[in-house]
């Protein structure tokens, strides 16, 4: 049939066009695709969605800067529901994805821990701004992190706490990956300074009522208690031990500097001491972010919001130096130099030995309602 | 007993009012068409949320909240009845209203409208933590001799008994509780008395619900934040308390959740808490294999 | 051999790994590992649930005892998943009929409740348990399916691995289900006093398929932990009993078909709107109430399964089952 | 002038059809009584014009208005009272209870005074009234289950099977209050597997078969009829 063999052999020229414009594309791309792990449903859905506003800010801020003139830049964010199975499943979908030139998330340190080792197989790079456990980089040269680290957090709490007068600690924490690492390595940096653990428990995160257990950290004689855990439970058990009239000084883990546990936990939070890192009461620039971000998303924003923005800027400034020539490897490379960065936290520095950067600690105290800077 | 103790157990016993009240509502749809109203966790969340609009959106006194509470739980009642119960009521001949099959059935149409309810809060309110308005909390601390507890506390267990036995005396006292008794025992019988057994289990429902409602209600009001999961936990712990109860007894439930709380309580001060979670299983599994009619044989209602 | 089956078995050994190979997607043959992994959970709880009428919720305990079970075998140990899917099967089994003897004898909905009960308990016990369990951190590099030096951690490997112990299961629960002892199994669910007064022992008969759907339970959860490489206590929290159990009421109960097909469906549905993003718990919610509103039989019943499969085998005039006819 | 007229009745149960065509009338004030094996449809055709099912054929008028398909809730207010098989009472409600959910429409004093009347026609309910509805003997139920029937005064009485597992004693007890009730003016709709005490009491009779109504007649007639003799009298 004649119509048909024509109808075959405009479909081979249209095919070998297109095959010649898309190696045309390889040399020149025209999209840059990042893809992006995090709870998006769930109950911890408000963390994953501050992470993927925070993403947006960045490709908005960086696009605003000219650097890549009509290359479109995006990052696509799928839901891991806060389920290692499902980052599992998105990781061997990514990797397939030729187009996908660097990963960031996720949220919970046991979705990354879970994925981790396929990126990292695979030879694709996965750079998470929040997940902190300590393993998480040790998955492999692929692995990158841009968060607090829990050792750092710990030596640092420590340090702040042993100078307030601590001796006797209890030790409250939320029993996942977080709240273990947290509590375990604060415990660790404590007792190098001397100082005693009198209790140590890990709360039921579905529960309401904390009374129990706070009394139980009451009866040991602390005369600290510290909070490894989020704002919503930290905020019901600051109510409680307030109810509980308690006198014994809180401090928190610096998960907890943020604006939503003021929020939640109102005059509870009263008096309580913190490390901050990504706050707007760090500095200018900072205070910046948060006001843009207030502007455009009408609410407050996550710390975490702030870490993904970190994350996706420095990811993206650093595609617009490697440009046109773009690889998987490429970005690895890129991020191996050791290079200080300026970010809104202000300068982060490298550590070649663990692929992370570290991140300053301000040292703050709730006071009429909002986080002051300590000197 | 020394001081501490006597505060764990007032803990305990405060906790397990809270699985009590939820357990009423839950346990009285229960007892009229013998099925598992799964969706009541969503009810309780749907209560707590009303709280929170009404304080925080449109800033309304405490004692105006009450109203609005009362119709999002009868309105969410009539809705589950309608969505998930009465297209399984399709003929009106005992066999087929108490069967098996429509029992289970019901309790996961009503599983899943309750998954439906969830996922729908959790996108409206994206997922977040909220805060009820401070001046709105009943979190002062009042001490009664060596206890400390909070006013929120007393008002729980004032509540949950006020609305036992304002429930307690609807079904003995008026005439819809005995159209409601006359349905749990009979529904043929009851049709054919001239009850509208429809109306009667939409009233069930929506009473029920309204108990539910009012359970997240005071629950938000005492502890200060609310979320979309808040009512998974809790309406687990309400259908143990209910079936350690002895499933169609409501006093038989409230005694159930104040035990299971206790137990809790006193179960955390011997072993870490987060293993106190299996003290409601390991008390609800006893109870079916040793007590298969529940703790507290108490008949009557 | 009947048609049916011949058809099943090329579909599984050849075509689908032929279409995965073509499309050279590792991501599709992970979804399709997935499906055979959620088939064997929803045929094994169809046995208990649709064939012996009990409503479970303790799917969770005893896949995750497996996976945990192979998790620390083979990291402390380094035992092969073989020795693994054998060890594993037969405690599961062995506890299953510990614990089937005494919960048998609930009826329905409290055996549903207890079963609940023993899911959120596990839930605790694993997560808690750090020392035994590595916690809430879960179990990271376990290793891929080997068997001595052969290695078969690749895609190709593993579907293999889990499709042929899959295939083994529908077999088992095939042969179970179509035979006297599966209509012995069925009599004891519609009545147990009518069966007792037929001979039978009913709940003899409900414990030993509660054991024999632990063990495969347990034998899902091995190939789970050696294809996922890792798993933490989230993977076996209530929800998961739920969604299996979602698989087989989708599917239609007492059917092995249909819990293959809803096992098929709650895997693949989910994973085709995860672009949609926060509407997957909301569609998951959907399906479970549209299909138990219009569809009470499931999409496959167990009545019009039955009746096919007896004119399938009457034509194929197959062994023993068709011959007893 | 008959007070129920059915004409062709059919009803459907699980795909199986249960009546066909069905059709018989009860004047006012009359007895009628339907006879036939176990598992003809005697229960289905009560249930049926009581609205527990929906009819898929014919209609059932009672006193001019057509009540087929109704709710229960209205054909109970358009006038008829139901005694059904297995009596259906509230186990764990008091006999006094039992009586006020069969009559919640009524205020409280008309409801008094039906109690009253209830009491006279069965004394033994006004000792047993604060007694549970399942702590009484068989012939009490029954009775209670016919006060109960009775208690929003209806215009036909419908009785399945009030002999069902009552010594011969107590079932000439309640057929001696079967006439009373009668002499009320209640009109009355019989079901009863034992044929030779529905033909004793019944002006006319109908006897079902398969769905059908196979024979019918005064009853009277019935009792010397042949077929009805060999097949339902017989030797019991």
């Amino acid at each position: 049939m004649p119509i048909r063999e024509e109808i075959v052999v405009k479909r081979i020229i249209l095919v070998c066009a297109l095959s010649l414009a898309a190696a045309g594309v390889a040399a020149q791309p025209k999209e840059i695709r990042i893809g992006c792990y995090a709870p998006l449903t769930g109950p911890v859905a408000k963390y994953g969605k501050a992470m993927d506003e925070g993403f947006r800010m960045a490709i908005e801020d960086f696009t605003a800067t000219g650097r890549l003139k009509g290359v479109a830049v995006s990052i696509q964010c799928e839901d891991d529901q806060n389920r290692a199975d499902d980052g599992i499943n998105i990781a061997r979908k990514f990797i397939e994805d030729r187009s996908i030139l660097a990963v960031l998330g996720s949220w919970a340190s046991t979705v990354t821990l879970a994925a981790g080792p396929i990126y990292n197989q695979a030879k694709l790079v996965n750079l998470t701004p929040i997940s902190s456990h300590p393993d998480v980089t040790k998955i492999g040269p692929y692995m990158f992190r841009q968060s607090i680290i829990q050792s750092a957090e710990g030596a640092a709490n420590a340090a702040f706490m042993t100078e307030l007068g601590a001796k006797r600690v209890a030790m409250l924490g939320i029993p996942n990956d977080y709240g273990k690492a947290n509590v375990g390595l604060t415990r660790r940096a404590l007792e190098a300074k001397g100082v005693t653990i009198v209790f140590e428990e890990f709360i039921r995160p579905d529960a309401q009522d904390f009374r129990q257990v706070l009394q139980k950290a009451l009866r040991e004689k602390p005369d600290m208690l510290y909070l490894g855990l989020f704002a919503p439970q930290a905020s019901l058990v600051l109510k409680q031990y307030r109810q509980l009239g308690a006198q014994v000084p809180v401090y928190g883990a610096a998960a907890l500097g943020s604006n939503d546990l003021l929020r939640l936990a109102g005059d509870a939070a009263e008096g309580m001491k913190a490390l901050l890192v990504l706050h707007p009461a760090v500095g200018q620039k900072m205070a910046d972010f948060y006001r843009r971000y207030e502007a455009k998303y009408k609410a407050a924003p996550e710390t975490f919001a702030a870490n993904a923005y970190i994350s996706a800027r420095m990811l993206l400034d650093m595609i617009a130096e490697q440009y046109p020539n773009l690889t998987r490897e490429s970005i690895r490379e890129g991020l191996e130099k050791p290079r200080t960065i300026d970010t809104i936290a202000g300068p982060l520095a490298y550590d070649p030995k663990t692929r992370e950067w570290s991140f300053r600690f301000t040292r703050s105290e709730v006071a009429k309602g909002e986080f002051r800077p300590l000197q | 007993m020394d001081a501490f103790i006597l505060n764990q157990l007032a803990i305990g016993a405060s906790v397990g009012m809270t699985y009590a009240v939820v357990a009423i509502g839950f346990t009285l749809i229960y007892r009229v068409l013998t099925a598992v109203n799964f969706a009541h966790g969503e009810v309780y969340t749907l209560g707590a949320f009303a709280t929170l609009i009404g304080a925080a959106t449109f800033k309304l006194p405490l004692w105006a909240v009450v109203p609005l509470v009362v119709a999002t739980g009868a309105l969410a009642g009539w809705g589950i009845e309608r969505a998930a119960f009465r297209p399984f009521r399709r003929y009106a001949d005992e066999a087929s209203l108490k069967s098996r099959a429509v029992r289970e059935a019901t309790l996961l149409s009503s599983l899943a409208l309750g998954i439906v309810a969830r996922e729908a809060l959790d996108i409206a309110f994206k997922g977040e933590w909220l805060a009820i308005p401070q001046d709105y909390l009943l979190n002062q601390p009042v001490r009664l001799g060596p206890v400390g507890v909070s006013s929120g506390e007393l008002v729980i267990g004032g509540a949950s008994l006020a609305l036992l036995a304002a429930l307690q005396w609807m079904l003995m006292r008026t005439r819809t509780g005995v159209a409601i008794r006359a349905v749990a025992a009979n529904l043929v019988g009851a049709q054919l008395s001239g009850i509208d057994i429809n109306r009667v289990v939409v009233a069930v429902f929506a009473v029920g619900s309204v108990l539910g409602a009012l359970a997240g209600m005071v629950v938000s009001l005492a502890y200060g934040s609310v979320q979309s999961y808040m009512g998974l936990t809790v309406v687990i712990k309400a259908f143990v308390a209910m079936v350690i109860g002895g499933l169609t007894s409501l006093p038989g439930a409230v005694a159930a959740g104040v035990l299971i709380g206790v137990a809790e309580s006193v179960a955390g001060i011997f072993v870490p808490s987060a293993w106190t979670e299996m003290v409601a299983y390991v008390l609800l599994i006893f109870t079916l294999l040793f007590m298969p009619r529940g703790l507290f044989r108490w008949g009557g209602a | 051999m009947p048609r049916p089956a011949v058809v099943l078995l090329a579909l599984l050994l050849v075509v689908v790994p032929a279409l995965l190979w073509l499309a050279g997607n590792p991501y599709a043959a992970r979804l399709a590992q997935l499906v055979l992994l959620t088939v064997i959970l929803a045929v094994a709880l169809n046995l208990l649930t649709g064939t012996a009428g009990m409503l479970a919720l303790d799917t969770v305990v005893y896949f995750g005892f497996g996976a945990y079970a192979a998790a620390l075998l083979s990291l402390n140990y380094g035992t092969s998943f073989l020795v693994e899917l054998v060890l594993a099967g037969a405690a599961a089994a062995l506890a299953g009929w510990c614990v089937g003897v005494a919960l048998v004898r609930l009826a329905s909905i409290f055996f549903a409740v207890a079963t609940m009960g023993l899911a959120i308990s596990f839930h605790a016990t694993v997560l808690n348990w750090g020392e035994l369990t590595r916690g809430p951190m879960g179990v990271r590099g376990i290793p891929g399916f080997r068997i001595g030096e052969w290695n078969l951690e690749g895609w190709a490997g593993t579907y293999y691995v889990t499709a042929l112990v899959c295939l083994a299961c529908v077999w088992v629960a095939h042969r179970l289900t179509h035979s006297f002892y599966g209509n012995a199994v069925r009599a004891a669910r519609e009545d147990e006093e009518v069966a007792r007064a037929l001979g039978l022992a009913p709940r003899r008969l409900k414990a030993q398929v509660y054991a024999v759907h632990a063990a495969m339970m347990a034998v899902a959860g091995v190939l789970y932990a050696h294809s996922n490489r890792f798993i933490g206590p989230d993977n076996f929290v209530l929800l998961e009993s739920a969604l299996v159990l979602t698989a087989v009421v989708v599917g239609g109960l007492g059917s092995v078909a249909g819990a293959a097909l809803g096992a098929a469906i709650l895997v693949l549905v989910p994973e085709a709107l995860r672009g949609v993003g926060h509407l997957r718990g909301l569609a998951f919610g959907a399906i479970l109430f549209a299909s138990i509103l219009l569809l009470p039989r499931g999409l496959l019943s167990e009545v019009r399964t039955l009746a096919w499969m007896r004119r399938a085998l009457a034509a194929g005039g197959w062994g023993r089952a068709g011959r007893r006819r | 002038m008959n007070l129920l007229t059915v004409e062709g009745l059919s009803v459907r149960l699980g795909g199986r059809r249960v009546l066909d065509g069905v059709s018989l009338r009860v004047p006012a004030g009359g007895l009628v009584t339907i006879l036939g094996r176990n598992g003809v449809g005697k229960t289905t055709m009560l249930r049926t014009m009581s609205g527990l099912y929906r009819p898929d054929g014919g209609t059932i008028v009672l006193g001019g208005t057509a009540i087929g398909g109704w709710p229960a809730h209205r054909v109970v207010a358009a006038g008829i009272g139901h005694a059904p098989e297995g009596r259906q009472l509230f186990g764990d409600m008091s006999v006094l209870e039992n009586l006020r959910a069969g009559a919640l429409a009524l205020p409280e004093a008309a409801f008094a005074e039906r109690v009253a009347e209830m009491e006279k026609l069965f004394p033994i309910l006004s000792e047993r009234r604060a007694q549970s509805a399942g702590s009484l003997s068989g012939g009490e139920q029954q009775m209670l289950s016919i006060a109960r029937a009775l208690m929003p005064r209806p215009r036909l009485l419908l009785l399945d099977e009030p002999s069902l597992g009552l010594a011969p004693k107590v079932v000439a007890r309640i057929f001696a209050l079967i006439g009373s009730v009668r002499e009320r003016g209640v009109a009355v709709l019989l079901v009863e597997q034992n044929a030779r005490l529905g033909l004793q009491v019944a002006d006319y009779a109908y006897v079902l078969d398969q769905g059908r109504v196979a024979i019918e007649g005064a009853a009277r007639e019935l009792a010397r009829d042949e077929r009805v003799v060999s097949a339902y009298l017989g030797e019991a």
